[in-house]
């Protein structure tokens, strides 16, 4: 297959079918936890139960000392990777252009060299969590093949992108290709991997906050 | 009725899977940091012990029956069943090892409520019959006794004797109409009299009525430490009828933490209904009195103090600020612990670990990272407000060999207690 | 038995045209005209963004590079209802005229001149015999002297006794129907490297307004490139500057070579005023408005048929009724589903491809069935030439002044009566004089621009309509023009922001076109009827009444349908 | 034709009274036009001074003419010193003085006389669907190909048409267009795309082609000297797209200023080609420079892109109507999921029985 | 206003070839067509080379302009067609620019012509006595 006919499939159909099971996959996950209810609470609340869910999404991005004297390489790393990962996906124009495109809103885009800082960097932290992942007992303990691979499908778009910016190695069609399939696997892995943690973050925090508002403990 | 069984314990796991269950499993990414919040994992550092890895059971059982594609998985049986034998060794996990203290709860950077899934999956655990033989024996006592720890009202009406006779105080039961029904804990009632004294003092002295109860003076509830609605809900029955009753318009939780969490947080929905009467412990019912002006106090420990805050207190019942309250009254050298309120270590021995004989080594090695908290201070007193824990520490700083006295905090109170004839007294010494 | 004369290819054209001409004697008496090429652009346009069209439309021809990007622009925005902004037009006005000037211009001198113009000849002419004609003829024209002539014959003739002729090599030189005298050759060939260079300084107008040439960059409501006068990277100052510069350069050797170089060597082929009339049927659908498209009233070129020569009548054209324009498939490689004898309006284009020709290599065509990739576009069923020749009657029947005045002043000092121009060398004619009255005209657009932006407009796009989102869910349009060879219109169906139908009709279609269902020729078989050829072997007739047509096939050769994707896939394989 | 004693380049140029100087200067701009190291102008000089004037024969096929036109734009080497001083162009459609019978004589007497060793030009597709969708004289694309390729040299497929297929092998392709390089195998093929390519680079081709044989190719078959650069890496507005400033109209103020026009859709950043540096038509502007996004017209299957005015990055068949069909997907089977997640539950529920004591005490006991 | 930043870098390489020039003897020649610039950049550079003492005027081919730069054995060399317009521009780094010395194939042409002349004169000299 020559390098413009792979880029046209993955950019056309693959990518339909790929960003189609990444929606109906995470509206399906959503349903999946969501029908299972959650039993009302009749004990007298003494603080507020949502004001407490949505404290808690805001304050667990906030890790106490003690824990992060703990788990300095786990948070530094982790917030490097995380808000790295963000600026590229939502502040690199291309991707502001893409998103404009399939759901007509947009927003002003980052200096590239800011967004490719962004993505070196959140490559070494994914490079960073790895090798803790692998030498850290109780990471490597925990780990399951999920975890590596849902390792390998982040680490791909980020480094593919990067490589496309710098056009290494590959034609740029091969590099962009690799780039956007790499994404179309991280798109199709997505509601069922771990990664589904991106919305359901947002779930669990809400729920552990409004049970900790319900029962007036402030963190 | 058919016995407990794997497949009993397995269903039982289905009907407590919810929504935030659910959520909090697809939102797990293995980090680790629960770990760190652990004192069982952090003062035995096996990978095992990481809080979340304790729920593994539960987590196989939601995802082959609550996702696609662990529904598939074991069409496919690629699935890892949930059998006995992982349920047996997850035992030492689930029980021994857990005190139900909630700390990784609150560190979890995605908000996953672990304890809460711990709490339910002991309900899975109970059905299938892996559970500690201490705290089943501590549930049968209760049940059929009473009192974990086997104690009938004779034994409370002897230390109540005990105590009107010290005090001149009287000590009522069945008051009905009374504003507040102490509740109590059988810890209390063997090693802690003081308990009971102080609390009648100080109520009297507020002049406010009280009264303890003769059909329940209970308030500990093995059920849910063992992680049985069942049995937890015909204990906070008893209380509830008690209370009810008697027609009180407060219970007063003692100095124990899990029986604040039974009584207050779980009991409603146990019982399906809200209660006619407030449930409080007794350090929120003191801060009140504080507030209301009724608890005049005189003296000032001089001694270098702080206090251990007890995890069902915090943590699982927001109660951080009232001992502190309360402590200013008292104390001029009040020291915090470097991770304190809602960040306080665990003791080491809630959540039913004291009541397990299996978890005695375990318990008394994760006391070391409350050891470690109080080797920073270097304190002469440490202050506490649950038997539970007061117990645990006692245990814990002799097996350590440190010579520092435990006091309840309600006791401290009381003994600095202005008592109303003394105000009289003095008032027309004027 | 009558011989058949094959002329494949005719070259000095753009693309795949084959003559074939049924002798009779030395006369021709049926001529065939055959695109032998086909390219399926319409297929690939299906399902397309309509804003992209004009890049693959634009691709129909390289040579008249601007028209088929322009006319499909058009289309596209007269489907929308899109209104460009007084600047685009203006703009858009001076990269068609630049495009007439240029390519009449590279017409005459590179693909054209050689069948008037024989380059051996000129190594016999006297430079200095050779100045004084170039004075004669155009006298304020520099490169005229003695010693600039000798130079270009020199070159020429070391280059000959080289050997290799190369482009020069194999042409019918020493014909006896070339007629110029040695000195009009050399100077003819000099002028034929002076058009080459100065045809790369002109063509900049494009580069300047859309990037590059061949192939220009255009845009669906308006143009691309920005217009600020402070900016060093939009149409400042200096490009406008340069853009003055180029007009001049073009009005300048238009005046002083190119006309006075056509009249000069008409007057040496007067023959060829009096034959290759053709048709005597002319079409326009008008071009260069004012304002705007939709204003038809302020185009320089009107629209509108002239019948059998009849100047006093002029019929209205309506792009848009069923049964004016409609296209045959009698003798084309194509077949409609509604039978072989239906004619089919372009919004209603259906065909499909359908080789039924003779195997390659074959060495005769088979004329009485389909014979050609080109169609027969017909005008209320008559077939009519477009083109140069039928934009100037219709100025010239318009009473546009200054076509009146250059038509008159040429016939008389060619002495020669109005009916000459129904003739090859006419129709050659035609193109020199609309060049001269186009480019005249750069001027006023040019400076209406000047003073837009003097006063404060700088707009050349209107974004209103850009978004595919703001378009209805159905829409049709025609986008016309008059190419420089001749009326074109490209057919759009919008459906859902994407094409579901594209069809072009373009000028060689019309002109090139084989028979139709009537057997009616097209407008270069019946211009060929009657030729005498000299010498069969070397028919240079065929090729002067062709090339004064200035074929451009590939434009021609593109009219496939959708519904042919099944048998194409099938013949792929 | 006789074969003829040909004279070199240099021999050429010195009949013609160009001096040496001249020549040198003639090289500079050469070495200029052909992208060159400015250090390499001695060793053009010596190789053009020695290189003689070669038989060129250009076939055109499905093509629009563009690329011929585009060589007639050529100003150093112009077109004009192209044929008369460094190649002689024996057969060419567009330009040549014979037709029909007497041009395709003047190609056979040329491959004749020059066999082994002359350049073949190709502009056009070749349609493969079938032998009559293009002929010239009769002769199908295919067999005329094949044909004069067995006796050149070496092959230029000039235009993307040529080279890689072009616009008649854009989606759906409907006369099964191919490539030189899909027919020709055993000769040396030099592509040369653009849509046209632009002048200089044709020239400089054949330049190069005459002073040093082959130029180095890339992976595409282009010369890496004119098709080594990206034209966003060169291009003068990179610049902005790195300060991520965008026009997003055609004539807004970003428009004006010369901001990157990547988000109106320029291909510029997967585009090899020298438009950047060597610009159009004598250096007057490119594409980029007139406001037009560049449309990638020298990579194959360009037409395929996925749309002019689409950012490159762009997926070409997504549409929000994909993802509120999606939704509804997911919404319905997310729906039914639910109630089976529910019905497992609640199953769970109705037949868990309560758990006593005594249970408790039997199976401690066991 | 449009900045390419390849300015400095053009500076760096004009004063690495001088240094190498003088170090080495070997001359450096760049083509400032195959570098972008903007029309502002160009100017600055313009300015920054400044004008030395000589300039030169040569006509082959149409006009060439040869100036040195303000910094000795820096020169800018500028090529113009028949219409004047400039196609190339390049700066030289050496003693002398190349284009500059008299070429050998010239001198051979210049000898060979001269001779013929003399050769001429000398026969026309001999008839006239």
């Amino acid at each position: 297959m020559s390098d413009v006919l792979f880029l046209q499939w993955v950019k056309g159909p693959l990518f339909s079918i790929a960003v189609m099971i990444f929606v109906i996959g995470v509206v399906l996950r959503l349903a999946e936890i969501l029908s299972l209810g959650r039993a009302k609470n009749l004990a007298v609340p003494k603080g507020n139960p949502s004001l407490g869910g949505w404290r808690e999404i805001g304050r667990r991005f906030k890790v106490d000392q003690g824990t992060f004297q703990q788990n300095k390489i786990t948070v530094i790393a982790g917030y490097v990777f995380h808000v790295g990962l963000f600026i590229v996906m939502f502040l690199l124009a291309a991707h502001i252009a893409l998103i404009k495109h399939s759901l007509g809103v947009s927003w002003p885009n980052l200096p590239t060299p800011v967004v490719d800082m962004a993505a070196v960097l959140s490559m070494l932290a994914l490079v960073v969590l790895l090798i803790d992942r692998l030498s850290q007992p109780v990471k490597r303990f925990l780990s399951r093949r999920n975890d590596y691979l849902v390792w390998v499908a982040t680490f791909l778009p980020l480094l593919t992108g990067y490589m496309t910016y710098h056009h290494l190695w590959l034609s740029p069609q091969w590099l962009l290709g690799l780039h956007i399939l790499s994404v179309e696997a991280l798109l199709v892995l997505f509601p069922f991997s771990k990664l589904m943690h991106t919305f359901t973050l947002f779930l669990s925090r809400w729920y552990n906050g409004a049970s900790m508002g319900l029962r007036g403990v402030k963190s | 009725m058919s016995e407990l069984s794997l497949e009993r314990g397995i269903n039982t796991l289905k009907a407590q899977i919810d929504a935030p269950i659910a959520s909090f499993f697809s939102s797990c990414v293995s980090c680790g940091m629960c770990a760190s919040a652990c004192s069982f994992y952090t003062e035995n550092p096996e990978p095992r012990y990481t809080p979340i890895y304790k729920l593994e059971p539960m987590r196989r059982v939601w995802e082959q029956n609550f996702t696609l594609l662990g529904k598939l998985k074991v069409k496919l049986g690629i699935a890892k069943p949930v059998t006995d034998e992982m349920l047996s060794q997850w035992q030492e996990l689930v029980y021994n090892t857990c005190s139900l203290c909630g700390r990784c709860s609150l560190i979890c950077p995605v908000g996953n409520d672990i304890t809460y899934m711990i709490r339910k999956l002991r309900e899975g655990m109970v059905a299938s019959g892996h559970v500690p033989e201490g705290l089943v024996g501590a549930s049968t006592r209760a049940v059929k006794i009473g009192s974990p720890m086997g104690i009938k009202l004779p034994a409370l009406q002897a230390q109540v004797k005990h105590i009107e006779k010290a005090t001149n105080m009287q000590v009522p039961f069945d008051l009905e109409g009374a504003e507040y029904l102490l509740m109590l804990s059988s810890m209390e009632i063997m090693n802690y009299p003081e308990y009971l004294e102080a609390v009648g003092k100080i109520l009297t002295n507020a002049g406010k009525t009280w009264t303890l109860s003769s059909e329940c003076f209970e308030a500990t509830n093995s059920g849910i430490q063992i992680g049985s609605s069942d049995i937890a809900k015909e204990l906070v029955s008893r209380v509830v009828n008690a209370a009810e009753k008697l027609k009180v318009k407060t219970v007063i939780s003692p100095e124990c933490g899990h029986a604040y969490t039974a009584l207050r947080w779980e009991g409603p929905n146990l019982i399906g209904r809200p209660y006619s009467f407030a449930a409080k412990h007794i350090v929120e019912v003191l801060d009140e009195l504080r507030e209301q002006g009724l608890l005049p106090t005189e003296g000032m420990e001089d001694a270098k103090l702080t206090f251990h805050d007890p995890c069902q207190l915090v943590r699982r019942g927001g109660v951080v600020q009232q001992p502190r309250n309360l402590l200013k009254l008292v104390a001029s050298n009040f020291v915090e612990m470097t991770d304190h309120g809602t960040l306080n270590w665990c003791c080491g021995a809630g959540g039913g670990v004291s009541a397990n004989e299996d978890a005695n080594e375990v318990k008394m090695k994760a006391f070391q990272r409350k050891k470690k908290q109080l080797d920073e201070l270097k304190v002469d007193t440490l202050v506490t407000a649950c038997a539970n824990c007061r117990i645990q520490l006692e245990e814990g700083l002799e097996e350590n060999q440190m010579d520092l006295p435990v006091v309840g905090l309600t006791e401290l109170i009381a003994e600095h207690l202005v008592e109303r004839n003394t105000i009289n007294e003095e008032s027309r010494h004027d | 038995m009558t011989e058949r004369v094959v002329v494949d290819p005719i070259t000095r054209i753009e693309g795949h045209l084959r003559i074939e001409a049924q002798m009779n004697g030395s006369t021709i008496e049926q001529a065939y005209s055959a695109g032998t090429m086909v390219r399926g652009i319409e297929i690939i346009l299906r399902g397309r963004d309509p804003r992209d069209a004009w890049a693959y439309a634009q691709r129909i021809c390289g040579v008249c590079t601007l028209v088929h990007g322009m006319a499909s622009i058009r289309s596209v925005e007269d489907a929308l209802k899109y209104s460009i902004p007084h600047n685009a037009q203006l703009i858009r006005n001076l990269m068609i005229a630049a495009q007439y000037v240029h390519d009449h211009v590279m017409h005459f001198y590179h693909l054209h001149a050689l069948d008037w113009v024989d380059v051996v000849s000129a190594l016999k002419a006297d430079p200095k015999a050779t100045s004084e004609l170039a004075q004669t003829v155009s006298p304020h024209w520099p490169n005229a002297s003695t010693g600039y002539f000798a130079d270009q014959q020199a070159k020429l003739k070391k280059f000959v006794d080289a050997g290799q002729l190369g482009i020069f090599a194999k042409a019918y030189w020493g014909h006896p129907a070339y007629k110029l005298p040695p000195e009009a050759n050399l100077m003819a060939v000099s002028h034929y490297l002076e058009a080459l260079q100065w045809q790369r300084d002109v063509v900049k107008l494009h580069t300047i307004f859309g990037g590059k040439n061949p192939h220009p960059n255009f845009v669906v409501g308006g143009v691309p490139c920005a217009i600020d006068l402070n900016s060093d990277s939009a149409i400042n100052a200096k490009r406008l500057a340069q853009v003055q510069d180029i007009i001049q350069k073009m009005r300048t050797f238009v005046d002083q070579v190119y006309v006075p170089d056509t009249l000069a060597i008409a007057g040496f082929y007067k023959d060829w005023f009096k034959q290759g009339e053709g048709l005597g049927n002319f079409m326009t659908y008008g071009d260069f408005p004012e304002k705007s498209l939709y204003e038809p009233e302020s185009c320089l070129i009107p629209r509108g048929v002239i019948l059998n020569r009849d100047l006093s009548r002029i019929y209205p054209v309506d792009l848009n009724a069923d049964d004016q324009i409609q296209e045959f498939v009698a003798h084309s490689w194509y077949s409609y589903s509604g039978g072989q004898t239906q004619g089919l309006h372009p919004y209603q284009g259906e065909t499909e491809l359908n080789y039924t020709g003779p195997q390659p290599p074959y060495t005769q065509l088979e004329v009485d069935k389909a014979y050609s990739w080109l169609k027969s576009p017909r005008w209320q069923g008559k077939a009519v030439e477009v083109g140069p020749l039928a934009r100037m009657l219709m100025l010239y029947a318009g009473n546009y002044p200054q076509a009146k005045e250059l038509v008159d002043s040429s016939l008389k000092t060619l002495d020669l009566p109005i009916d000459a121009l129904y003739s090859t060398m006419g129709r050659t004619a035609a193109r020199t004089l609309e060049t001269k009255i186009i480019a005249d005209k750069m001027q006023g657009w040019f400076d209406s621009l000047i003073a837009n932006i003097k006063a404060g407009d700088t707009k050349t796009f209107n974004e209103t309509l850009w978004e595919p989102a703001s378009w209805p869910s159905q829409a049709q349009g025609v986008g016309f023009m008059e190419a420089p060879r001749g009326a074109l219109a490209h057919w759009i169906v919008i459906e859902h922001g994407k094409i579901a139908n594209y069809q072009a009709v373009v000028p060689s279609t019309w002109n090139a076109g084989p028979r139709d269902v009537n057997n009616q020729a097209g407008a270069y078989e019946a211009s060929l009827q009657g030729h005498v050829l000299h010498d069969p072997k070397q028919p240079v007739e065929i090729l002067r009444t062709i090339h004064s047509f200035d074929p451009c096939i590939a434009c021609a050769v593109h009219v496939t349908d959708p519904e042919g994707e099944e048998l194409v896939k099938v013949q792929v394989r | 034709m006789t074969q003829f004693n040909m004279p070199t380049v240099g021999e050429q140029l010195r009949e013609n009274g160009i001096s040496r100087r001249a020549f040198l200067k003639f090289c500079g701009l050469l070495a200029s036009s052909m992208a060159l190291a400015p250090s390499m102008i001695p060793k053009l000089a010596e190789a053009l001074e020695k290189a003689t004037r070669p038989s060129v024969i250009w076939l055109s096929f499905q093509e629009c003419t563009g690329c011929a036109e585009s060589i007639t734009r050529a100003h150093s080497p112009s077109l004009e010193g192209l044929i008369f001083d460094t190649i002689s162009l024996d057969y060419q459609h567009t330009l040549q003085a014979a037709a029909g019978e007497a041009a395709e004589q003047a190609r056979d007497e040329a491959m004749q006389a020059n066999y082994g060793k002359y350049v073949l030009i190709v502009d056009g597709s070749i349609p493969l669907g079938n032998a009559g969708y293009s002929t010239i004289a009769g002769v199908s694309n295919l067999d005329m190909l094949k044909q004069v390729a067995k006796g050149a040299a070496a092959i230029i497929a000039l235009g993307t048409c040529a080279a890689y297929g072009g616009l008649p092998q854009a989606n759906p392709n409907p006369t099964g267009a191919v490539a030189v390089a899909d027919i020709i195998k055993d000769k040396p093929i030099i592509n040369v795309p653009g849509c046209p390519p632009i002048p200089v680079v044709i020239t400089g081709v054949i330049a190069h082609f005459l002073a040093f044989g082959l130029p180095a190719l890339d992976h595409l078959g282009r010369p890496k000297a004119f098709y080594g650069q990206n034209i966003h890496d060169r291009c003068y507005r990179r610049p902005f797209y790195e300060r991520g400033l965008f026009a997003e109209t055609f004539d807004d103020e970003g428009a004006k200023q010369g901001w990157c026009l990547y988000k109106l859709g320029c291909k510029g950043p997967i585009t090899y080609n020298a438009c950047a540096t060597t610009k159009w038509n004598d250096g007057t502007s490119f594409p980029i420079e007139s406001g037009h996004g560049c449309i990638g017209c020298s990579e194959p299957g360009f037409w395929d892109f996925g749309g002019l005015y689409n950012p490159v990055s762009l997926p070409s068949s997504l549409s929000s109507q994909h993802v509120v069909f999606a939704t509804g997907i997911g919404v319905a089977a997310g729906v039914a999921i639910a109630a089976l997640n529910k019905q497992a539950k609640q199953q769970a529920k109705q037949t868990r029985e309560p758990v006593n004591v005594d249970q408790l005490n039997r199976e401690v006991q066991l | 206003m449009v900045v390419t930043g390849n300015l400095k870098p053009v500076l760096h390489e004009i004063r690495h070839a001088l240094q190498t020039l003088i170090e080495q003897g070997q001359p450096t020649m760049l083509d400032l067509n195959g570098i972008p610039f903007s029309p502002s950049e160009l100017a600055e550079l313009e300015t920054f080379l400044g004008q030395g003492e000589i300039a030169l005027e040569l006509d082959v081919l149409g006009k060439t302009r040869i100036q040195e730069c303000s910094y000795a054995g820096v020169w800018r060399i500028q090529h113009f067609n028949e219409q004047d317009k400039r196609i190339g521009y390049f700066i030289e780094v050496d003693h002398v620019p190349e284009i500059l010395r008299s070429q050998s194939d010239d001198m051979r042409e210049g000898l060979k012509t001269l001779s013929g002349i003399l050769a001429m004169e000398t026969e026309v000299t001999d008839d006239s006595i």
